[in-house]
């Protein structure tokens, strides 16, 4: 049950929530037919995990479904170094362009289709993405956080470290493969 | 009541002069035998005409509103997504669904912030009534003001906003009373079925935010005139602080909250009575801001986050509260420790009895023989009495509680009780990983334990949920005890900024020389710690930006010591200039701040300042390189204070928990037609630059909020010489944590001249890459108005 | 500022005299050519001494509103258990939790109450402010109150509370900042950090609501005394009312809201052009009540629930709205048939251009040729001349959307479209079953939708979840076309109560033989349709209670005929006297209900008026048994306005919907040391009756709360006499409904002379079973002082 | 996933929710073993099922487990009729008194260890239950109308009314054997 839940339990949701992913291969899926994706990271992407650091994954996340990543985090040099689509800009303004129909992305080549969070505070991830949910219907959200997000359209439900860098590592190679 | 007519704004003088006539003949006709109460004697001496917008009522200013959130548009994150403020709820607003009164979400969420906002601007408003009511009986109405030395415009904002320039208390008073009035009609404009529109809500918002500002001032003004603060005074005292610096062996009273005049009462019992400095007056919150501007051997404890491990600590025999801010159930902790309670507010009456009739001691054997454990008194001089004598007769008594309340083995014990349920993390607003901490202490190993300390608010809220009901913020704050001995100093609030330091500043800072003034105000909610806070201004201080800082983070400010043991108000001098670190003093001084601007708009570049707010917001908006941050910000006052210096056009940054505030003012670099202004010296409307880029920010990392404060700095007016500092600054911070140029450096380069000279070749480089083209420098201005159509 | 002292409460009159002085000599020194402005001259002529508490702030009743509140306990029912209002939260408080602030569920609860009351009467006091302004610059500040013959007391409450005897405007500016001083402080209470308690954020409740009643007297007495309104006339003329009673082939204009002004605007321009008569000036909401009270050729098309019904009907050319309880989006439905809409309140914006400045023809052909939906005007004179010109120019080319706006064959059509997703049933707030009765329709049913008619609350919340995008509301209203025919009759408000009434009735009122004061109020958020309202008034009315309405819920009173096709206003007098049905007027016209028990107990009583609020509360809570019914409670404003009927001793049913109001206040009858009260003609405390039993009480159907307010009429003063026949009606109507005697019957009988001889065996026969035995009756009060010590 | 959704879809409820009852035979030996039980019933309990009217199976239930009764509604004189246990008071008082230690119950012979509620308002029921979770949480509430009710310790789920009517016979079966 509590898998489910809010991770930050007084976060509470309003009448929709989340669908959960259960299998890396259906994020696979979702992020393959996502259209045009921006990847946001928060800080918490420089964590390491027992094999790799979140950041990896990410990165290869996005190489795979060459999506573009917005962060103001302090991974943004490494990220940058590894990925030319990146951006510096904060999730918030990003988050604050998504909705306006005639913004062409970070690369002004088009709308994003799909919106990926991972790594920030569950909370601001919470707002940001109740925000887009409300004020941006057409974009799908779905958050790798290793925690359930209500407000996105896809979520992960909560899990522990390692569960999480499965769910990561399987997820990057369906999408390689 | 109106008692002034808006249009001749007048100003008051003596009180209450009584004349008897035995006729007078009037155009009403003759009037016998009548007693006449003069109420105000007009003289005009204010010799600056009026201007364009005295005392403005909601629409006065709503024009302006609109320009700044036309360019600073709002982006909702409603923190929740129903509605149940009637009885038509609850109704769901998600997913462009609207309210049975019509209501849709974005105008929800605004409606909620301009709840909040009003809660804030009220609870100053209050607080300065209760508090100009207090100074009125002790010491008249007719008490001049008196800001000190090299303070001519004494109250800019009230200048600024209603026309009046005060003279003494009673001027204040009508000040209050049109915030009363403006405060009403903004709190009706949330009811039901009324304001639907999520900019016109952001409107009000902003007027709010200026009765903010105003309650404000007159609350600091007033203090700081008549009860001895230190008068806009650089070198005020340096306050013991932390604590270290409690003397365990002397009877200790807490005072917290943020209205002075209780801990004022003991104080000066403690004077009157010889025993000042045989008890020791401790406090937390913006009280003992206060309290130590009123007489430095006020001990300044910490923030907000302390109080509960304050009490914990079994060092304070009273806590006295007054008003804001305070957590709601002290009354527990002291039960615990068996230190007494005063309530002192009626806004805080705690269910506890009234005793401001009784005589003193009845009221001391009440509390000291325990048939009460509180008690409510209204009167600041007899809670000075109470206090003081109930904690001389305490102090002995609670000998046992003063040593430390949990011991390592305790700690360890408990830790082993630890379920691993998880609830605490989840619940814990920073998620702190507690559940690991007990594991590791379960051990023997309490490092994590204490390294949670820094991060822990002291919500107690992982208490409340424990199931093997642990006390947990105990179990952190004591798992080290070097916190225990930690001192540290506070300079004490200085108030205003005296027009002297203006006149020498202005213009640096107008172009753009002294790269920045920031503002480091709010409070304790840190996502991270109060560590953020000192590395931030430690930066910028040391790069010679101003450093302003007010309420519980002027003295989180103070808590960090360099290698030689130093805090920031030791290393740096409390003046307002360059590479000064300023605290300007409690919650209600952030009125000194926006004061700051407006008198650089007013006395360096003579804009007009009485009811043209307008124009002086222009001014800093476009000319004026002031941010601020509140890197913690928990309350509505906090959220009201920031919307008063959005209208008056100075961003400000928040932290992550900002972000529950619902709602970002946001620029967008990306779209040139946002960005065009008037060139006052032309009238054309030129593109300018994304100069400040936002309105109110939420920053994930400090890093980030470092450089974003940098580049909210910058100004369309900057000088190329000054833009090239700026710009240095920019750069040079950014590259320190993300390792390359700033990706928009671009816009903010009008021409090569403001290119700094160090940083040339690559910033050519990308230019070129950008296709940049040079701009003129325009005299920016978003007011038509004040277009000077030379040809 | 506060230009009177509180100590010695001083009049104000004549304007703005002005005194040259070459030089006065004072207490204070010498002055020399000053200009003196007059603002008050004084004279004492309010016979009455000042009471104990003139201008009480919040601490000042306190002790009157714990009697009440341990008395009546509050019960919460918490419509949401997290808290979101810092940046702490979000919090959850349940089960005990306490918020990061410290807080707990009952506290939280009682906030959110305080909050919401705030508002509600910041809505009355920004609308009495607004008010007031509007009538001194236009009448001047010296226009005397004349509430009519026959009203001596001309402010009950004013003079209640503040000790104030308002001769004209200006002395109600006096009351409003008094009012405006104290909802700051209260408002301010409820920020993070503050009041802590349940019970004392109650008892700011009670104060908020008494400062709401002030709000209302200040703003309906302004306007009766200076617009031409009745003047406490009971035969106050009959307004026509309904859809059936507009006019097809005129221009037709729509007014909204609360505040008269702009209503008053349309009705003068019409009058100063001779155009009353030829265009349609029709009401909803309590603007509807003010502007046929101005003047009854305006027709009242109904209550706030039909806002989105009457626009779809196409008949309104040009929509006016003013302030509160205007559906937020009506600019939508306007757009949607082509009308236009002016939108005229600083607090309700709706994101419209300011076009207060421009010539009235550009405003006009700007709105006729759809240059804009809407606009925003200020100025009431103004609002008059553009709405008429634009309903003029408008009505020829809007004709075909006053034709039934949907076909009984479109209903079909649409119905058969329903996907029976039920997203309809489990949105509407009465759970309407929408999706059966589609089902029916599609079948070429209707009369399940149209059945739907009288219990749909027009929120349209329906119509936005809808997965087919059926207009369900539109297709419930046109399921049938009877409703657009209905005319009806209701009885223009009154205003206030005679003197000379409350002389005529007060000794049967509080003797018990007028068995009962009750009062229909409120808003029109039903759980089942207006009906109910109807049902209960004319059950009492017949029974010779006195009837009492306002709001919403006197037009309701209005809109249901007997055999005879009388309504209620026809069938019965409007005088305050048994079987009376006297609508008093709009929403602010509550004041005079409050105001008739407060002269009951000064008038015919002659308990002393003046700052003597406790004895006078003390007084209508044992003496005068009135009781408020608030049947379709929607908004804050009703919850201020029922919380200051509490703090008087009058006790306030709701509906079913008014339990999201989240606590209820309730006796209990089986705790005899409850209702210990003292008797004053010996001092003695004595268990008496739990009379009034509760203080809000949510019914949820109309047959429990017509038992209930039969119940609750009964009061500890009762004579033997009155009693008995307060317990006829009771146990009459019990039985009516239950089919047996009330089971608690036992509690009300004092003496064997309070048994009604109808019922005397079976009476008898339970208080024998109930082991039943006599008591004195009691000289009721709760307050000591009251004890006339005869021994 | 709407079956155990609030019925009225805005009544979103915080962070602890009924746990729903599936079977009857949960329901009845919730009841069993219920202690001291009140029952309480609103104006809907007049609704007439296809078999027999609600009232009847309440009163059935009640019967079989000894339970009291209090009511304001328009059924109080049919339900008195069948049962002595039974007292005209309104569900918002009744309320009020349980978190009352020293309360005796409406008959006087002591506290009551759970309450049944049925055929008030949706969101009446909705929220004096969020009360009584709260304010007095040693008592056990079972809702027992065709409504998810989350407040409550236990709530049936959203079922239409032949699900109900079902449920409600065989609970009486149960109860009964
Ligand atoms: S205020 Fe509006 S959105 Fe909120 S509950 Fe009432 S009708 Fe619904
Ligand atoms: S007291 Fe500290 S550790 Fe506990 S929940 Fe609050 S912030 Fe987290
Ligand atoms: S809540 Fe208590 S028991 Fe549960 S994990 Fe946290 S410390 Fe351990
Ligand atoms: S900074 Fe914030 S928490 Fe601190 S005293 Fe001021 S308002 Fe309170
Ligand atoms: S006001 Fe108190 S309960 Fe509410 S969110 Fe803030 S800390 Fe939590
Ligand atoms: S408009 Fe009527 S039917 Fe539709 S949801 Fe509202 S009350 Fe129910
Ligand atoms: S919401 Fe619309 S489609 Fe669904 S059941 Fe109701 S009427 Fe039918
Ligand atoms: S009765 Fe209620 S809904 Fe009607 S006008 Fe007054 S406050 Fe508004």
């Amino acid at each position: 049950m509590w898998r489910s839940e809010p991770w930050m339990k007084a976060e509470v949701p309003g009448t929709r929530r989340a669908t959960i992913i259960e299998k890396p291969e259906l994020a696979a899926e979702l992020l393959k037919q996502g259209g045009r994706i921006l990847v946001v990271c928060g800080n918490g992407v420089s964590t390491v995990l027992s094999k790799r650091s979140l950041l990896d994954y990410i990165v290869d996340v996005a190489e795979a479904v060459d999506a573009h990543i917005a962060t103001s985090s302090m991974a943004y040099a490494k990220i940058k170094s590894r990925l030319t689509n990146a951006t510096w800009i904060s999730p918030m303004e990003v988050a604050h362009r998504v909705p306006d129909p005639e913004w062409m992305g970070l690369d002004g080549k088009g709308a994003y289709k799909t919106m990926v969070f991972i790594g920030l505070p569950y909370y601001m991830t919470w707002l940001i993405l109740t925000g887009l949910k409300n004020f941006a219907q057409s974009v799908k959200t779905i958050s790798l956080d290793r925690f359930y997000q209500p407000n996105a359209s896809w979520s992960l439900r909560n899990m522990n470290i390692g569960e999480w860098e499965q769910f990561l590592e399987a997820l990057v190679n369906k999408l390689k493969a | 009541m109106k008692c002034f007519s808006i249009k001749k704004v007048s100003l008051v003088s003596k009180k209450d002069l009584y004349i008897k006539l035995k006729e007078a003949t009037t155009t009403l006709g003759v009037l016998r035998d009548v007693e006449i109460s003069i109420d105000r004697i007009i003289y005009e001496e204010f010799e600056e005409p009026i201007g364009p917008t005295p005392m403005p009522s909601i629409k006065d200013l709503r024009s302006w509103d609109y320009t700044l959130l036309k360019r600073y548009r709002p982006f909702y994150m409603p923190f929740c997504e129903l509605c149940c403020l009637c009885t038509f709820g609850k109704c769901d607003l998600s997913m462009g669904k609207r309210g049975a009164c019509g209501l849709d979400m974005a105008a929800q969420q605004s409606r909620i912030v301009l709840l909040a906002c009003c809660i804030g601007a009220a609870t100053h408003t209050s607080h300065a009534k209760h508090l100009v009511e207090y100074l009125i009986e002790r010491y008249g109405r007719d008490i001049p003001l008196d800001l000190g030395e090299g303070v001519g415009v004494e109250a800019p904002i009230v200048r600024l906003v209603t026309g009046i320039k005060p003279r003494t208390l009673r001027d204040l008073e009508d000040v209050l009373s049109y915030v009363d009035n403006q405060l009403i009609h903004l709190l009706a404009s949330t009811h039901t079925g009324q304001e639907g529109d999520a900019l016109d809500f952001e409107s009000k918002v902003l007027h709010v935010g200026m009765m903010d500002h105003l309650a404000m001032e007159v609350a600091d003004i007033a203090q700081i005139s008549v009860m001895g603060f230190p008068k806009s005074d650089p070198d005020a005292p340096l306050i013991d602080s932390g604590f270290g610096i409690v003397d365990k062996s002397k009877p200790v009273i807490m005072v917290v909250g943020h209205n002075v005049p209780s801990a004022a009462g003991i104080i000066d019992y403690l004077i009157e009575n010889g025993l000042l400095g045989q008890v020791e007056v401790t406090g937390l919150c913006c009280t003992a801001h206060d309290a130590a501007r009123y007489n430095p051997r006020t001990k300044i404890i910490g923030p907000i986050s302390w109080q509960v491990r304050y009490i914990r600590s079994g060092l304070p025999d009273v806590v006295v509260v007054d008003e804001q801010c305070i957590k709601t159930n002290l009354i527990d902790e002291a039960r615990k420790v068996d230190a007494v309670f005063i309530a002192t507010s009626e806004k805080n009456c705690q269910g506890l009895r009234d005793r401001t009739e009784d005589p003193v001691d009845e009221v001391v054997k009440d509390l000291v023989e325990r048939r009460e454990d509180g008690v409510l008194i209204f009167d600041a001089e007899k809670v000075g009495e109470v206090a003081v004598k109930a904690a001389i007769a305490l102090a002995p008594k609670r000998r046992q509680y003063k040593e430390k309340p949990i011991s390592r083995e305790a700690i360890i014990e408990y830790a082993k009780r630890c379920i691993k349920c998880m609830e605490c993390v989840r619940t814990c607003p920073n998620n702190l990983p507690i559940m690991d901490a007990m594991g590791a202490a379960a051990k023997g190993d309490l490092s994590i334990l204490s390294g949670l300390y820094e991060q822990c608010i002291g919500c107690v809220k992982c208490e409340g949920v424990c199931r093997a009901k642990l006390p947990i913020h105990s179990m952190i704050v004591w798992a080290d005890d070097v916190f225990e001995k930690e001192t540290f100093k506070v300079r004490a609030g200085r108030g205003a900024i005296k027009d002297t330091e203006i006149r020498a500043v202005g213009g640096p800072i107008v172009f753009g020389e002294i790269p920045g003034v920031i503002a480091f105000v709010g409070c304790s909610n840190y996502a991270y710690g109060g560590r953020d806070v000192y590395e931030m201004s430690e930066e910028f201080a040391k790069r010679r930006y101003i450093i302003l800082a007010s309420g519980c983070a002027a003295m989180t400010l103070g808590m960090y010591k360099d290698e030689e043991g130093k805090t920031l108000y030791e290393r740096f001098p409390g003046s307002f200039d360059a590479g000064g670190v300023v605290n300007v003093g409690s919650c209600v001084s952030n009125a000194h701040i926006a004061g700051a601007a407006i008198k650089i708009a007013n006395i360096f570049a003579r804009r007009p300042l009485r009811a043209n707010y307008e124009e002086i917001a222009d001014y800093v908006l476009n000319r004026v390189g002031a941010v601020g941050v509140a890197w913690g910000a928990m309350s509505q006052k906090a959220a009201s204070i920031a919307s008063g210096f959005w209208r008056l056009g100075v961003p400000v940054i928040v932290g992550p928990h900002g972000s529950k505030y619902r709602r970002a003012l946001l620029g967008r670099s990306d779209r040139e037609e946002d960005w065009v202004i008037y060139n006052a010296r032309t009238g054309e409307k030129v593109y300018c630059e994304p100069a400040p880029e936002h309105l109110f920010y939420m920053a994930e990392t400090k890093e980030e909020a470092i450089v974003m404060i940098a580049k909210l700095c910058m100004r369309p007016n900057d000088t190329t010489k000054g833009r090239a500092i700026k710009l240095s600054h920019y750069a040079d911070l950014y590259k320190k944590f993300y390792n390359a140029l700033p990706e928009d450096i671009h816009l903010f380069v009008r021409t090569p001249a403001d290119i700094p000279i160090t940083m040339k070749d690559e910033i050519l480089a990308l230019l070129k890459e950008k296709d940049w083209k040079e701009k003129t420098i325009p005299d920016p201005t978003l007011l038509p108005r004040l277009i000077r159509r030379r040809e």
